[in-house]
């Protein structure tokens, strides 16, 4: 280690706080120009507030504190908002944590990631817009030319996350610091902004990488922090920590990425339900896992064949769905992946006859089901519980947990299906809750101020009260953590095997759908463009889309 | 009579942002000091003769236009009259005016909404163009309509004010509405089998009427104003009505030489105002679980 | 300021300059003051059209464009002599043909005259005797011929610019006055420029020849305060209707001049609706006149500008009758005549009650045409009132709701001016024709006061031609009027204008007390 | 849902724009239509006869015959339901009719009215406007003592009554500094006092407006991601959040101007202006029908254009709205 170059990142003892609390408490860092360096962990755990911290923007009424902190060799340990304006930008590029809104929707993207260079160069016009146009082709931007008129608006999520990198890193700077710079985006996507920053760093770009996913940073990282309440529990090279983690808390990380985790292995390290109180359950007696022989196969539960749903937009129609046919067995899980907006939000709301197709029909459990006029279907509803993408979208605001849950178990008894037909619907209640692994006491709180995976946990509850025999659930664990993922995962899983539900299981990420179903379909721009038993699409893809997909999934470099 | 629908619109705002408006934006002191106002607004409505000093329709010629004093504490009118205590008495009627008015836009905005949301695509797009047309209609003569047909007073600027206000509530309301039934919850709700009747009760109404309610606090104050632009027009409420918006309308020929008279019955307008907005914004703030 | 009079004309005269006068009455909606004929027209129409006749301040007849005139004996027939050096401003000569026409054009129901035409009634055609004698012949011989006639609203007009139809007419109408209408920006303003050519002062003008100034600009300016502030800011040189409380202000303020000008006819009043319960019982009139208590609020409400009126007429005619007595306020002998008249009880609200029906007087008020000062009185009679047991409704209604509630006899008391030049006035108000609706249900008689000694009083008078057997006439009238207590006189009419005191030689028409700017000049 | 993801440029936008462009003229005609029914059928409701109205309207002395030569020229002895199309007839070929009143055709009558009230109107607007960004713009993101200061000038200014504010202004400006002329003139500085009384309760409303979403985007990620460029609290408010704080309110100046246009009654009374306040007003009140349903045809005009045109700015303001019309 000769000539060494200063560091680009060198901070110690950093301490962020809002109002009376701490947040991150003393975190030590140093990056030196071309590595890549990644903190990991939970929501939570401080990470975006340290990255912020890091550019003098933690927040407004925060303290900032550190023994020193120095970027590219310039000390702003006590830099005022005037100094750190100059150097932000400059020293430093900090691509947020929340992609999709990070640009803004009413200014062109050329002018975005002009604006660095307005701000600290003084440049003329034209060359600025040149270097725009060679930044966007940097970062790989399919046609720059016209990328620079359009609008964040009128980019899909990787290109804006294409735009953003491009504008933090317009002045070259010493630092970049990518808050989960690939959450919610489709892998490929996400396989493709990995690999730019890769060259970043190559270029001797020092990269402080920020994701909650172990998965991401494997693939990313010369060292590792792992992050837990705004302390650093463990750091080292990649290699060390996802080979020999030395904390509980990083294996139980380690083990929560579903991907290659064989079918019916439990995902979370602790599991969160708690000792199953036996009695007035509702539970459907049912067999374990029902044989998986196609030769024993009766009529199928749901049955979508040859559905067809167009929506109008301004100039014609738009073809959502198109020819789609599935079908799925009792106590079977079909799991259906795709891109954004390849259709599988609306095959499930078909399903759920929340819309009707144009053509093609669905037919549940031999009956059908979706040209049914909804009164007939009404009484039949309870045989189907769904789960949203959005649980706290999917409550009434007003409602508490326990009215939430009492009100759908009421409405099963009201259908004569509840096992429970008379009496106080609060044991009920309780029953439910326990069931999904929440104490009692969440009866009284309002969905809003629980956390995702309490959250999700109310919702799957709410799905279970009528005793349904069909689960369809649209991104079920998208929005949350993995350790809060494999929790719920376990969790329908159990109930699975317990009640022999039959789940219709949407997800954009392989990893899930591969962990969780025993039929996948692969979904594109509203077509069906693969399907079949899981293990045999993702070990031997036969469309070269999903193979695609199978390659930009992130795992585990071990 | 567009101030309603500007008021209206602002309410919307409101209802809108009022989960974004942070924590302490609105000190709690001002939430308290606006419930005392309400409450003294209150009392003075159920029993103005315990809150006032005076009787306010006593007139007492030689005692015109004095300023304030200990025993006139909002000074005398041009009749000698205790401004004080006619403010006082002027509560019930303006508040009545401004609940009333506001009550019937709201029912029959809710009445539209209702309609316009839940009656199918023609009806709904009927309802929508009826209240484009009754938007295009300038308020101020739609009020004026209701006068001259029905006479000057008080009931008739009630629901001329009212009237004029409708479109705006059904424009408003018909957006909650389509918002709240194309909501996830609703659609949750028809998942698990609930009829059209119980999601309309149990969900839509209920959920509706919180912003509905914020609309309703900005509405009370604005539909004062514009009873008492009318008063101005004389054809408001009728002497010796003690309303405010008439006290401001009368004390404004004086302003020069009598400030008293048009400042208190002003203030009481805009104090209401403040007060109805800041509670209905602290009580969308408890409905939506904030502090 | 100086109250009464044309103010004190200092200084030599100085010609030139355009001054501007801000009218808080109502936009005429024709200038032509035969159309209709109402004081706005009057106002506007005193500045570019003239009479036959005028008044002095004493109220004598004096020549205008008549410059002789005899009545024969059995008053049927009456002759005007016109100046034969008039000449409209269209340049075509005054002369008895033009008389004729305007005679005609009043008379013709398609004018839509109102005013005018009621002060023609016994006219029943004019002959032409020669270039400039016009002979009026009469259907029945009237005293006050030449009190109407000297009114505006019986200006003559050019038979040219009559000709042009009555929209065109409207807009501009042309007569021999000192000044010319130029333009009319509806809404905003009429724009007045001098006749250079004019010959016909009034008999009792300060000068002759053409106006002083160039130009007057006639703005409508409906808010009395900001008239005020204009005022006081220079912006305009002469408001009229001002606030009295303004008045009172501008009296201590030496940049404003007062111009008091009451106007002449009828006096403002409160008319009691005899023709209905309660008021058909004189005890119930009475009571309420003794219970109404308005000297302090006059005082108060009119900062010392306006004087109580104890008669029917205006204090400019000569004639006016008062008894003061009559009036005194005295709420004990109230009380005593309502119980005599049966109205014992009182109910909740201590209002007198009679037969379950509660004594309940209806008063529309109209806001056009009474200011807040007035208002705020009524409200004070409604007070007063209360305390004898009479609950007065006050309606404040637009002018049009205001006549509808009158035809419709849905009143106990109601407030309305009435301007005319003479005594007679009386007639139009109190006699009982006057109670026989137009077919829209107008009505002048709004005391519905039907006493066939006051309408042969009144019939005399008005044919009588001697001066003192007709005052001695209107005298005994008006004794029977207001001892029936079918009226509460309030005070004169009050009709001031604040000027500005670079304005000099502004002066009211004796006549219907309209100002004009003939003698005006702008001094520095 | 990723808006914009790339299989949403599948769609076609061809002839959306003239379709939408036809729907705009259908609904303007509609709402033109309806408003001239509702008003001639409501003016209806208003007793007293037209023909007493024409023959110089209330008190008018006119006799019967007058009465009944008039009531067959102009119509009114025909049933309702002929007159009625005599009226849409007359309306189709642009013919206002003639005012009772002022026996002027109502077309130019209120030609001269509309510019001064539209000039009033659009002046307050544009004040408005500036007010409530500054006022917005001042006291949001500075804490809590300045954010309820706006707060509490927002909701006041939005409480204040047109008449009354009027008469403060000319006390003040007029009376007492004798800066500005109490009646309006014509000229600039008569156009001050009126303007400002009309855009100071808006500039409260639309201020109130804008302080919401302003306080919106100052969270947005956007505003956080340009600070982290360097970009300066000035810029990002010039760059970011002021364009994000408009839209609302834009939207919201369609009715803003029917406001003004029924507070301009008040103003144009006040401040002795010319305009469309003033003629409705004293067309009521004499029972101008004609003249009354010009001004009522003449504001739906108006706001329909005023809607297209809000809907215009919108779109120019927020590139948003241009790509999802179809949703
Ligand atoms: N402006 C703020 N005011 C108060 N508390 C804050 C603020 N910003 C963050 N926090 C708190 O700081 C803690 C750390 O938040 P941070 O956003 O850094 O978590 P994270 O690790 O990035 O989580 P995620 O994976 O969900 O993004 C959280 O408890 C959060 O509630
Ligand atoms: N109501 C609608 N009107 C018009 N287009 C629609 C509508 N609903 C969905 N679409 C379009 O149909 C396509 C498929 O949408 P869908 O929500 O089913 O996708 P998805 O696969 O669930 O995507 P994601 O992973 O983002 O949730 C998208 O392009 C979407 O824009
Ligand atoms: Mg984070
Ligand atoms: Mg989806
Ligand atoms: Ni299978």
């Amino acid at each position: 280690m000769t000539n060494t170059p200063a560091p680009a990142l060198e901070v110690a003892q950093l301490r962020v706080g809002f109002g009376g609390t701490d947040v991150v408490h003393g975190i030590d860092l140093t990056i030196m120009p071309g590595e890549c360096v990644a903190i990991v962990g939970e929501s939570g755990s401080g990470k975006s507030v340290t990255a912020r911290a890091l550019l003098g923007m933690a927040g407004a009424d925060s303290r900032t504190s550190a023994e020193h902190l120095r970027i590219d060799g310039l000390d702003l340990g006590a830099a005022s908002e005037r100094e750190w304006r100059r150097e932000r930008g400059r020293r430093a590029g900090l691509i947020l944590q929340d992609a999709l809104g990070s640009l803004d929707p009413l200014r062109t993207v050329g002018r975005e990631i002009e604006d660095p260079l307005r701000i600290h160069l003084r440049l003329p016009a034209s060359e600025r817009r040149a270097r725009v146009l060679r930044l966007l082709a940097d970062v790989g931007m399919p046609d720059p030319v016209s990328a620079v008129r359009r609008r964040s608006g009128e980019l899909s999520g990787g290109l804006r996350q294409r735009a953003l990198i491009a504008a933090a890193i317009a002045l070259d700077p010493p630092l970049l610091i990518a808050d989960e710079p690939t959450t919610a985006l489709d892998v490929t996507v996400q396989a493709r902004i990995l690999a730019l920053l890769d060259e970043i760093r190559e270029r001797g770009t020092g990269v402080l990488l920020i994701s909650h996913d172990l998965a991401v940073v494997s693939r990313m990282a010369d060292r590792i922090l792992v992050m837990r309440e705004g302390r650093i529990i463990e750091q080292g090279s990649t290699g060390e920590v996802l080979e020999a983690p030395r904390e509980d808390y990083t294996r139980s990380l380690i083990a929560a990425v579903p991907a290659e985790v064989p079918r019916g292995v439990r995902l979370s390290a602790t599991p969160m339900r708690p000792a199953t109180q036996s009695g007035a359950l509702p539970t459907i007696s049912s067999p374990l896992r029902p044989s998986h022989d196609p030769a024993i196969r009766t009529t199928p539960l749901l049955e979508l064949s040859h559905l067809t749903k167009t929506f109008a937009v301004p100039g014609g129609r738009f073809t959502a769905v198109d020819d789609v046919s599935l079908s799925l067995h009792r106590g079977e899980t079909l799991g259906l992946v795709g891109e954004s907006g390849s259709g599988k939000t609306t095959v499930a709301r078909l399903a759920l006859a929340l819309t009707t197709p144009d053509s093609g029909s669905v037919r549940f459990d031999g009956e059908e089901w979706s040209a049914l006029d909804e009164r007939q279907r009404r009484p039949t509803r309870h045989r189907i519980g769904a789960i949203y993408q959005d649980p706290l979208g999917s409550f009434d605001p007003r409602w508490n947990v326990g009215r939430l849950l009492a009100d759908a178990v009421r409405g099963a008894r009201e259908a004569g299906t509840s096992d429970v037909s008379a009496g106080p619907t609060a044991p009920v209640v309780a029953v439910l809750l326990d069931q999904v692994g929440l104490a009692a006491s969440v009866a009284d709180r309002k969905p809003m101020t629980l956390s995702g995976g309490q959250r999700q946990r109310v919702a799957i509850a709410r799905a279970l009260a009528g005793s349904p025999e069909l689960l369809i659930c649209d991104e079920p664990v998208s929005a949350l953590d993995v350790t809060i993922q494999a929790q719920i995962l376990d969790l329908l899983d159990d109930i699975q095997r317990e009640r022999g539900l039959a789940l219709l299981f949407i997800s954009h990420d392989l990893g899930v759908v591969h962990h969780m179903a025993d039929h996948v379909a692969v979904m594109r721009a509203g077509r069906i463009v693969e399907s079949g038993d899981a293990g045999r699409v993702f070990t031997q893809p036969g469309h070269p889309y999903t193979a695609q997909l199978v390659a930009d999934s992130p795992r585990l470099a071990t | 009579m567009s101030d309603l629908e500007l008021q209206q619109a602002t309410a919307v705002s409101a209802a809108a942002h009022a989960p974004a408006r942070r924590r302490g934006r609105m000190p709690r002191t001002g939430t308290l000091v606006a419930g005392a106002f309400v409450l003294f607004l209150l009392a003075a409505t159920v029993a103005p003769e315990l809150v006032a000093t005076q009787d306010p329709n006593a007139i007492s010629p030689v005692d015109a236009f004095q300023s304030p004093s200990p025993a006139h504490w909002f000074g005398t009118d041009e009749s000698g009259r205790d401004i004080y205590s006619r403010v006082v008495a002027g509560t019930a009627t303006s508040l009545l005016i401004g609940i009333s008015a506001t009550a019937i836009g709201l029912a029959l905005g809710l009445v539209l909404g209702v309609l316009a949301s839940f009656g199918g695509r023609i009806v709904d797009f009927g309802v929508n163009r009826l209240v484009e047309v009754l938007f295009a209609f300038p308020g101020l003569l739609l009020a004026l309509l209701v006068i001259v047909v029905y006479g000057p007073g008080p009931v008739t600027a009630t629901v001329a004010v009212g009237l004029s206000t409708a479109p705006g509530y059904a424009r408003i309301i018909r957006g909650q509405l389509v918002a709240i039934r194309s909501s996830q919850y609703v659609e949750a709700a028809r998942v698990l089998g609930r009829s059209p009747a119980r999601i309309l009760s149990r969900h839509v109404l209920p959920n509706a009427l919180i912003p509905i309610f914020v609309l309703a606090t900005l509405g009370i104050g604005q539909a004062i104003v514009w009873a008492a632009a009318l008063s101005y027009l004389g054809l408001g409420a009728q002497p010796p009505a003690a309303e405010w918006g008439a006290m401001l309308a009368a004390g404004r020929t004086y302003l020069a030489t009598a400030w008293w008279m048009t400042v208190f019955p002003g203030l009481m307008i805009v104090g209401t105002t403040i007060a109805t907005t800041v509670l209905g914004r602290a009580l969308t703030r408890r409905g939506r679980g904030e502090r | 300021g100086c109250q009464a009079a044309a103010p004190e004309a200092s200084g030599e005269p100085v010609s030139g300059g355009t001054l501007s006068y801000a009218s808080g009455d109502a936009e005429p909606t024709c200038l032509d003051p035969h159309v209709g004929g109402n004081y706005p027209q009057a106002l506007l129409a005193g500045q570019f059209l003239e009479s036959l006749v005028s008044r002095d301040d004493s109220g004598e007849i004096i020549p205008w464009l008549a410059e002789s005139w005899t009545a024969a004996d059995d008053g049927l027939t009456w002759e005007f002599t016109l100046r034969d050096d008039v000449a409209f401003t269209d340049g075509t000569p005054l002369d008895a043909e033009a008389v004729k026409v305007n005679v005609e054009h009043l008379k013709d129901p398609a004018t839509q005259s109102s005013t005018g035409y009621l002060a023609l009634g016994k006219v029943d055609r004019v002959d032409v005797v020669s270039d400039q004698v016009a002979r009026f012949v009469m259907s029945s011989p009237d005293s006050a011929l030449l009190e109407s006639l000297s009114q505006p609203w019986l200006a003559i007009e050019s038979p040219a610019g009559l000709a042009r139809g009555m929209d065109e007419n409207c807009q501009a109408p042309i007569g021999t006055g000192p000044f010319v209408v130029d333009e009319w920006v509806k809404q905003d303003r009429v724009s007045l420029v001098r006749n250079d050519d004019y010959t016909s002062p009034p008999a009792d003008a300060a000068h002759e020849g053409p106006a002083y100034l160039d130009a007057i600009d006639w703005r409508f300016v409906p808010d009395a305060a900001s008239r005020y502030a204009a005022l006081q800011g220079g912006q305009v040189d002469v408001i009229d209707n001002p606030q009295p409380d303004t008045i009172a202000a501008a009296k201590s303020n030496d940049a404003l001049t007062w111009l008091d000008a009451p106007r002449p006819g009828a006096a403002n009043r409160i008319e009691l609706n005899s023709g209905q319960a309660p008021f058909d019982d004189e005890r119930v009139r009475e009571a309420f006149i003794r219970a109404v208590e308005v000297d302090d609020g006059i005082d108060s409400l009119f900062f010392g500008t306006a004087e109580r009126s104890y008669s029917p007429l205006s204090s400019v005619e000569a004639v006016a009758y008062s008894d003061d007595a009559l009036f005194e306020h005295d709420l004990d002998r109230a009380n005593a005549l309502l119980d005599e008249a049966g109205w014992t009880e009182r109910d909740a609200d201590g209002y007198r009650v009679k037969d379950g029906v509660r004594l309940t007087l209806r008063f529309p008020v109209s806001t056009n045409q009474s200011i807040p000062a007035e208002q705020s009185l009524f409200e004070q009679v409604q007070a007063t009132a209360g305390e004898a047991g009479f609950d007065v409704v006050i309606e404040l209604l637009d002018l049009s709701s205001w006549y509808g509630a009158l035809a419709a006899h849905e009143y106990e008391i109601v407030s309305a001016p009435y301007t005319k030049v003479g005594p007679d006035v009386l007639r139009i108000l109190y006699h009982s024709d006057s109670i026989t609706p137009a077919p829209s249900g107008y009505f002048a008689n709004l005391a519905q006061l039907d006493d066939p000694e006051v309408d042969s009083l009144l019939t005399d008078a008005a044919s009588t031609s001697d001066a003192d057997s007709r005052a001695e006439l209107y005298e005994r009238a008006q004794q029977l009027i207001l001892g029936g207590y079918y009226l509460l006189p309030l005070y004169d009419q009050q009709n001031s204008f604040l000027l500005s005191t670079s304005v000099q030689g502004a002066r009211a028409m004796p006549t219907v007390s309209t100002p004009t700017f003939y003698d005006a000049w702008l001094a520095d | 849902m990723t808006p914009g993801s790339p299989t949403e440029q599948r769609r076609s936008f061809g002839g959306a724009t003239l379709r939408r462009a036809g729907l705009l003229v259908a609904g303007a005609v509609f709402v033109l239509w309806a408003v001239a029914t509702l008003t001639f059928f409501a003016i209806r409701l208003i007793p007293g006869d037209p023909a007493q109205a024409i023959l110089g309207g209330p008190g008018s002395q006119a006799s019967q015959e007058a009465l009944d030569q008039v009531r067959s020229d102009y119509g009114l002895d025909q049933p309702l339901i002929v007159q009625y199309f005599a009226m849409l007839g007359r309306l189709l070929t642009g013919d206002l009719g003639v005012s009772y009143a002022l026996k002027l055709p109502v077309a130019d009558l209120l030609a001269a009215q509309l510019g001064g009230t539209l000039l009033l109107s659009a002046l307050s607007l544009v004040l408005a406007w500036v007010l409530a960004l500054g006022l917005a713009i001042w006291s949001t993101g500075r804490g809590r003592i300045a954010s309820a200061v706006g707060e509490g000038i927002e909701i006041t200014t939005a409480a204040l009554p047109h008449f009354w504010l009027a008469a403060v202004l000319i006390a003040v400006f007029s009376v007492a500094l004798d800066w500005l002329p109490p009646v309006a003139t014509g000229t600039p500085a008569g156009f001050v006092l009126p303007v400002v009384t009309l855009a100071i309760p808006l500039a409260g409303f639309l201020a109130q407006v804008m302080r919401d979403s302003l306080l919106d985007a100052m969270q947005q990620p956007f505003v956080v991601s340009a600070r982290a460029r360097g970009e300066s609290a000035v810029g990002l408010r010039v760059r970011h959040t002021i364009r994000h704080a408009s839209l609302p309110a834009i939207s919201l100046s369609g009715w803003a101007l029917g406001w003004l246009l029924s507070g301009a009654v008040v103003v144009e009374t006040i401040f002795a202006m010319p305009g469309l306040g003033r003629t409705l007003l004293q067309a009521v009140t004499l029972r101008d029908i004609p003249v009354v349903t010009g001004v009522v045809l003449l504001v739906a005009l108006v706001y329909v254009l005023m809607t297209v045109l809000t809907d215009l700015a919108a779109r120019i303001a927020d590139p948003r709205l241009r790509q999802e019309s179809g949703r």
